[in-house]
């Protein structure tokens, strides 16, 4: 289980969040809805701790993670799948993916499982090229593989459909249920396609102004609100 | 009508990699035409072949049908009229919002008349309307790079169109703008292309079928069909490299 | 309030103090500093030697030590420091000629006295310069002549690519082509130049029996421990050197330089009462692993010059200083040494010497007198038309 | 015949330097971006590592083992050369990483003050070291004489080389430093602890200038300016090669090796250097990013 | 914006005031840190404003000054070959010299020959894109070119020693006191011009493509701006800048050698800028006096180990001032003023959250 609990965080002086909680666990899909601009990524970005809170606190595995390092929360089993893919340039695929690897102890870093080239087959084809060489979308893929492989408890999407070509994304959607729902892994997703989120996720929270306006699960009556609050 | 922008068996390798094999495409005035393929297509890299920021190993790319501009610089290209929007928002950080578009008028861009130039009242006033048309009047003396994601975006469309484009290059415009943006733009998309051409790389499928007219498909480095979204949606191939299963069936 | 249009600064101190300022002027960082430091350590050994024994003039000298950095600039810069702000009596300083050049315009236009205790390649005597250590015919005409005596005819110089040793080499190919020698090639290369190999090539493709190296500076250790390496050994070509001394030879390592040579005024060895005293003092003041040499020697005897000269002039005004100075003398560690009052130089005793493996000279030859100072080389017929 | 295959070995002797020079700066500068104005004084803590090895054997240990200093110090001053590299990238470098050029003004100041310091630890003259009897001499082929010293540091330029590569290219560790080097904070929301990266790094690359100033106490003076002499063309060096690229490194220091040799035979010492630099720069205007250069599209 | 100016017109109303409360040594001093002063502004320009980091502005400095130099070596020389050509066995003047016999073509080839240089050099660079660290150690090894030819071409060029001992610039006399006092204002008069020149030019709306060539010279392309000619541009300016402040230069210390554009200074003139503040054209002046000051007053006060604590600033103002001493000034004003209206409007901050 994760906890956030009523934090602050932004960027030099300007806070983006004011005062934000919201919970997610393993085994179920938590989306974080909200318009542009609105301080998701930088939810996000905090939970991985590549921002440091200013107040507040984040729970993690029964225990308080906010002023631990990122490589430290990473190897505790949170994954992070950057807006923006982030992939490691002059890096070749195989050698990003190997480096996803790094969360997991020493004695457990044993190859890549295979699972991952089932979901994204483009990788394999592609295993020896450099990282920046890719497609937008193909860098995409490898940012969720890349993730995937260190076997997280807790996977941080932000926005991972960006820029992925309709089957892809369908596939993405299947690969996120039935990652949940093997009840091994939470996932946090950030997502602007509201349909999307509702068919991924089993909760919801909106964000907006730096806090958080609203939450439920995600069931058809819960859709029309939602879409109320992304509209004004 | 005759085309605007014509290529012709346009072809790219990268280290022995063909990125793209022979690409045909036509564009006419004041049409906007979306190019969708699946990941690695080469739709960003015909983009890049067309602005002149990836240089064609063969073929070639014609402007109003005479002027090849496959050897042209990119500024020499932009200087034709036609433009690009990148995918990652490209303003200039540190500068307002009021200077960006500044820099962005339409103007004589030698370095001896930039150095001359005095803003007219003419273009103020043409700033003022962009900045009102994307929704910056209260910005405009930001420096741009406080701007949000999605403001970014619409402060970049907004440069293109200070140039008054013959031909706009969007790639990907959309993506990570939430519903009601994205709106927006569509909208914006068919005010624009009652002055310009407008080509455009999208991998929304509802975007694409609420606001294009003629689709292009690309895969593997060529141009695979062409036609309307519901034509493209009947296509078996289509089908099964890109949409997949459910995007077609509906 | 003072202004610029307003010289004195501070009230004359020479007049009513009871002390005396003089400048110290040399490298202390920079790639110079390796060779600069210990003058700039004889000079204060100097002055305080002169203070013990109650000063010049009864006045305590006061030694106002400046760093010229190893950039020209910055020894004209604080020249005129010393000179216009601190109105120092005299300056000690300079190494390389390009510093004592830098420096020359600012003594003239503000009539100070530098003294300069470097061995040099002459062609230049300033009104308000005293040269303390060797112009070419002390050391170099001599040297050459020694060699083409004992070690052979035919030469191949090396140097610093810079003005000392072009205008030395110039001199040097004047005299072989009239005493009898040959030249077989002639190199520079940049001043903190290390890498030999290609020049050592050359050498042995050309074969001389000498090289005359007027190298400068580091690029000394990368030669001889190149030269060493490449197999060629003191008794396969003889290597005579004007700018290594007791100090340099620390820096090569004594096991690659025995067997060669160099030609100066004074060696550690020079065996004289006052130089035993001066080596005894010199330890004693900055460490028994320290070594004294010829410019350190020159600028120890420079200090002593000038209070010699000043207590005849009675005064430290530049003017009579200057007036005062022909024919001083001075018993220095490497013999006596007279001033020049023609062209400002001293009388020195020329001296060629073998490196022994403890690092020190074996004198070989002497002049048996000290040679008068001929910065012009008017009295040599083959120097003609040099300059 | 002699003298060709002398000028080539000295080609490659004088490349073989100048790589051992490049091979730090390969990895402070060509994978971490750092421009470290003081790489030239970790040349110098080496040789000066190398010179007290020397002292120490001479008063405390039996002369007849007195031989054996150099081995001793070739890993101490790459000791030496790394804790400075660990301590400066603690205290300065690693909050410098956003802001590269800032870095070359802050090491210039580091430059300063280790000139100075070492001046006034060591005294402003050069010392000397005896370079050890085993390295005396050389081999004769064809009438030329291939000094020992060089040949050694052709061969421990190559194991430097070699492990470099091995270490970079093929080990977690060598992936690990690639990454951090491209995108810190990515790498460490993988799990890789950036800081330890960072650090390990840094003081390897100053580690390597620690063994190059070691390797250069047998062919070169030793004193406070030495790593002066040869930083400008380390760095050209890399950056002929292609930023981030080690084989091209190598390429790029036997070139300039190569061709300074030849044109120094040719012309002179001066000329030669100016013909080495005028070179570099019109290659340069054709092949941009080096000889071989690591780039790729998204490094734009 | 008005007290801005203010501040500028009394800044330098004060400096040209310089000889009356500076001693003779001081001001000399000063007037040579102003021509340093120059040199800043031009690096201010193409590294504050364009981005571009030149390590090689002693190349520049330097010509300007041998340019310079040449006039004034042939006007004390009399009519008679420069001594260094005689101790080098130069028995005609080389015909290159001859034309800088004339003091109007040798100060206009002080300003044009640094341009031109750095044009072409510019030119080729920029053209083919070469930016970043490329471009700065290109310069570098640019340096290395001119300082290693300047010192082997000694009988042109006066070798390591350089150009010195000149007596008259003109016909005055460079050691009198009044033409140095004359020398010091016309220096103080050319930086307020410059000054002006470069203010006026990043105001412009050039200037705002300068700005954005050093944001993302890329996207300036898409603009429709050639990059290449805007960089040129600058860059030669600066040139002509570091070979006017060497003119400044040397006629004021009265010697120019290769030791002035060697791979040292060039980082220094570098540093001058980071100091003061590289975003901000009076910070590059404020810069340019201060480290040198620094310079003279720790050299003179501990000649032993002053390079410490010069070391010592550099790495503070870099580790603590990242935008220099301007930049920090800057931040310290905007946060007082901030200070001072949120005191005002508490309320409505907190309400804005609600
Ligand atoms: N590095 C940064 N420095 C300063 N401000 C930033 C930075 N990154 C983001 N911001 C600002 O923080 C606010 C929130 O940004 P954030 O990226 O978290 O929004 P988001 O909800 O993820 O938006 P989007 O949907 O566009 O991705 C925005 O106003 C943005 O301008
Ligand atoms: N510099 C390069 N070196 C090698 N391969 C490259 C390079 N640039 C692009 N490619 C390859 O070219 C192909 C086309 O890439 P491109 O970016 O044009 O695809 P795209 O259609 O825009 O895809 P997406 O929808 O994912 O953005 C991809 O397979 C990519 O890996
Ligand atoms: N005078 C010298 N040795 O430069
Ligand atoms: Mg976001
Ligand atoms: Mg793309």
């Amino acid at each position: 289980m994760l906890t956030v609990q009523s934090i602050r965080a932004g960027y030099d002086e300007s806070m983006v969040l004011n005062d934000v909680s919201i919970q997610a666990e393993i085994g179920k899909v938590t989306a974080v809805l909200g318009r542009n601009g609105v301080g998701k990524s930088t939810l996000i970005k905090t939970i991985a701790g590549l921002l440091k809170p200013a107040a507040g606190s984040i729970e993690w595995l029964n225990e308080n993670i906010e002023k631990k390092a990122p490589e430290l929360r990473a190897r505790s089993g949170i994954a992070y799948v950057p807006q923006g893919r982030e992939i490691f340039p002059s890096l070749t695929v195989e050698e990003n993916l190997l480096l996803g690897l790094e969360a997991l102890p020493k004695k457990e870093r044993n190859g890549l499982p295979d699972q991952v080239f089932e979901w994204f087959p483009v990788l394999r084809e592609m295993m020896h090229r450099k990282g920046g060489d890719l497609s937008g979308g193909q860098q995409q893929q490898l940012a969720i593989a890349r993730a995937i492989v260190g076997k997280p408890k807790m996977l941080l999407l932000d926005e991972p459909m960006e820029g992925i070509q309709p089957s892809i994304v369908q596939l993405i959607q299947d690969v996120i249920i039935e990652i949940a729902s093997s009840q091994e892994m939470g996932i946090i997703l950030v997502e602007h396609s509201l349909d999307l989120a509702f068919a991924c996720a089993d909760y919801y929270y909106i964000l907006d102004h730096g806090t958080i306006v609203g939450e439920g699960v995600t069931d058809t009556t819960h859709k029309d609100i939602v879409k109320q609050h992304l509209v004004v | 009508m005759q085309p605007i922008l014509s290529c012709r068996d346009v072809r790219v390798s990268f280290n022995g990699f063909q990125a793209l094999q022979g690409v045909d495409l036509e564009v006419k005035p004041q049409e906007v035409r979306f190019l969708i393929g699946p990941n690695g297509a080469g739709k960003t890299t015909l983009l890049d072949v067309i602005c002149g920021k990836t240089k064609a190993s063969d073929g070639d790319v014609l402007y109003r049908q005479v002027e090849n501009i496959r050897k042209l610089q990119e500024h020499e290209i932009v200087r034709l009229g036609i433009t690009r929007k990148f995918q990652a928002p490209s303003i200039f950080a540190n500068l307002t919002v009021w200077e960006n578009l500044e820099l962005s008028l339409k103007q004589e861009r030698g370095l001896w008349s930039v150095m001359r130039a005095k803003m007219t009242g003419e273009d103020k006033e043409k700033m003022e309307a962009m900045l009102s048309r994307i929704g910056l009047m209260d910005q405009r003396h930001q420096l741009a790079g406080m701007l949000a994601h999605g403001q970014k975006q619409w402060l970049e469309i907004g440069m293109q169109l200070m140039q008054d484009p013959e031909i706009l290059l969007l790639d990907e415009p959309i993506a990570g703008m939430s519903g009601t943006e994205r709106h927006k733009t569509g909208e914006l998309i068919h005010e624009i292309s009652t002055a310009c051409s407008v080509l455009i790389v999208e991998h929304d499928m509802e975007f694409v079928r609420n606001f294009s007219k003629q689709v292009t498909v690309m895969h593997e480095g060529k141009v695979l069909c062409e036609g309307t979204m519901s034509e493209i949606q009947q296509n078996e191939q289509v089908a099964e490299v890109y949409l997949g299963r459910r995007e077609s069936a509906c | 309030a003072s202004n610029a249009l307003n010289e004195e600064e501070d009230a004359p101190a020479a007049d009513t103090s009871d002390t005396v300022k003089v400048g110290v002027l040399h490298s202390l960082s920079g790639t110079m500093a390796i060779s600069e430091v210990s003058l700039r350590d004889a000079e204060l050994m100097a002055i305080e030697e002169i203070n013990a024994e109650g000063g010049v003039l009864g006045k305590q000298i006061e030694p106002v030590v400046e760093d010229g950095a190893s950039d020209w600039p910055t020894f004209a810069e604080k020249a005129k420091k010393l000179l216009q702000k601190d109105k120092v009596a005299t300056v000690f300083g300079g190494w390389t000629s390009a510093s004592r050049k830098a420096m020359l315009p600012v003594f003239e236009q503000n009539n100070g006295l530098l003294w300069y205790p470097v061995q040099y390649e002459g062609m230049e005597s300033s009104p308000n310069i005293f040269y303390t250590g060797a112009t070419t015919n002390q050391q170099i005409v001599p040297s050459v002549t020694w060699l083409l005596e004992n070690k052979g005819k035919s030469f191949f110089l090396i140097g610093s690519d810079y003005v000392f040793p072009r205008t030395a080499n110039k001199e040097i190919k004047a005299q072989l082509k009239a005493e009898g020698g040959t030249l077989v090639g002639e190199e520079y290369t940049p001043l903190g130049h290390t890498d030999y190999s290609t020049l050592i090539s050359k050498i042995k493709e050309e074969k001389p029996e000498v090289i005359y190296n007027t190298l400068n500076g580091d690029s000394n250790v990368a030669f001889f421990k190149q030269l060493k390496d490449a197999g060629i050994t003191a008794d396969d070509i003889t290597v005579l050197s004007v700018s290594i001394a007791e100090e340099e030879i620390r820096g090569i390592g004594t096991d690659i330089l025995t067997g060669h040579y160099a030609a100066w005024n004074y060696f550690q060895t020079t065996d004289t009462p006052e130089n035993e005293k001066f080596v005894a003092a010199y330890k004693e003041a900055y460490g028994d692993d320290r070594v004294t040499g010829d410019p350190i020697e020159a600028a120890y005897n420079a200090v002593y010059l000038w209070a010699a000269a000043v207590e005849k002039a009675e005064s430290f005004d530049v003017d009579a200083v200057k007036e005062a100075a022909g024919g001083i003398e001075f018993k220095a560690p490497g013999g006596t040494v007279t001033i020049d009052g023609d062209n400002q130089h001293t009388y020195k005793t020329v001296r060629v010497g073998e490196i022994q493996a403890d690092g020190q000279f074996k004198e070989v030859w002497n002049s048996g007198e000290p040679v008068k100072p001929d910065p012009y080389l008017e009295t040599y017929p083959w120097a003609e038309g040099l300059n | 015949m002699a003298v060709v295959i002398t000028q080539l070995f000295n080609g490659i002797s004088l490349g073989s330097i100048l790589l051992l020079i490049a091979l730090g700066l390969a990895i402070t500068f060509g994978l971490m971006n750092v421009i470290n104005m003081a790489h030239g004084e970790f040349i110098m803590a080496g040789a000066y590592t190398t010179y007290v090895v020397q002292q120490a054997f001479s008063h405390y240990i039996p002369a007849s083992l007195f031989n054996y200093y150099y081995v001793a110090a070739i890993p101490l001053s790459f000791l030496i050369g790394a804790l400075l590299g660990f301590v400066l990238e603690k205290t300065l470098i690693r909050f410098l990483y956003h802001r590269p050029l800032d870095s070359l003004l802050a090491t210039w100041g580091v430059s300063l003050i280790l000139q100075q310091v070492a001046r006034s630890i060591f005294g402003a003259p050069n010392v000397a070291v005896t370079a050890p009897t085993w390295l005396d001499g050389g081999l004769t082929i064809a009438g030329a004489v291939l000094p020992y010293k060089r040949l050694f540091i052709i061969a421990l330029v190559t194991i430097c080389m070699v492990s470099l590569y091995l270490y970079l290219d093929k080990t977690a560790a060598g992936r690990k430093m690639r990454a951090v080097t491209m995108n810190r904070s990515m790498a460490s929301s993988l799990g890789v602890s950036t800081k330890k990266v960072d650090a390990t790094a840094f003081a390897i690359g100053s580690g390597l200038a620690g063994i190059a100033g070691c390797a250069l106490t047998v062919l070169g003076p030793i004193g406070s300016t030495i790593g002066t002499y040869y930083i400008v063309d380390a760095f050209m060096i890399v950056i002929l090669g292609g930023i981030g690229s080690l084989i091209g490194t190598v390429f790029g220091a036997l070139s300039v090796g190569m061709l300074g040799t030849i044109a120094e035979f040719w012309s002179g010492a001066s000329m030669a250097k100016v013909i080495v630099f005028v070179a570099i720069i019109a290659f340069l205007q054709f092949k941009p990013a080096g000889l071989l250069s690591a780039r790729t599209r998204s490094l734009e | 914006m008005d007290k801005k100016k203010l501040g500028y017109w009394l800044f330098f109303i004060a400096l040209f005031l310089g000889p009356l409360y500076l001693t003779e040594f001081r001001l000399a001093l000063m007037g040579k840190f102003l021509c340093f002063a120059i040199v800043a502004l031009g690096i201010c320009l193409i590294w504050g404003y364009t981005g571009i980091l030149s390590l090689g502005h002693g190349v520049y400095f330097g010509i300007g000054a041998y340019c310079t130099a040449m006039y004034l070596k042939l006007e004390s020389s009399n009519g008679q070959l420069p001594d260094f050509m005689e101790w080098s066995g130069v028995s005609a003047l080389p015909a290159f010299w001859i034309p800088f016999s004339n003091p109007v073509f040798a100060l206009a080839a002080s300003l044009i020959v640094p341009a031109l240089l750095a044009a072409m050099l510019g030119f080729l660079t920029f053209k083919n894109r070469i930016k970043g660290v490329y471009f700065s150690l290109i310069s570098q090894a640019v340096v290395v070119v001119f300082v290693t030819l300047f010192v082997a071409k000694q009988d042109w060029t006066g070798g390591t020693n350089g150009l010195t001992n000149f007596t008259t610039f003109l016909g005055f006399s460079l050691a009198s006191p009044l033409v140095q006092i004359a020398l010091y204002m016309l220096t103080v008069i050319i930086l307020g011009l410059s000054f002006t020149l470069a203010a006026r030019l990043t105001n412009s709306r050039a200037g705002r493509v300068l700005s954005a060539v050093r944001d993302g010279e890329n996207r300036v392309r898409f603009l429709g701006f050639n990059p290449t000619s805007y960089k040129v541009f600058v860059y030669s300016l600066s040139a002509a800048l570091a070979g006017l402040a060497g003119t400044l230069f040397v006629l004021q210390v009265g010697l120019i050698s290769p030791a002035m554009m060697g791979i040292i200074p060039s980082i220094e003139m570098v540093l001058w800028v980071a100091v003061g503040g590289r975003h901000s054209l009076i910070g590059a002046i404020l810069g340019a006096v201060i480290v040198n000051s620094a310079k003279s007053f720790f050299s003179e006060t501990y000649p032993d180990i002053w390079s410490i604590f010069l070391g010592l600033l550099f790495i503070i103002v870099v580790m603590f001032l990242p935008n220099g001493i301007v930049g920090a000034f800057e931040s310290w004003n905007e946060k007082r003023n901030k200070a001072k209206q949120k005191g005002g409007t508490a309320d409505a901050a907190d309400s804005v959250v609600s």
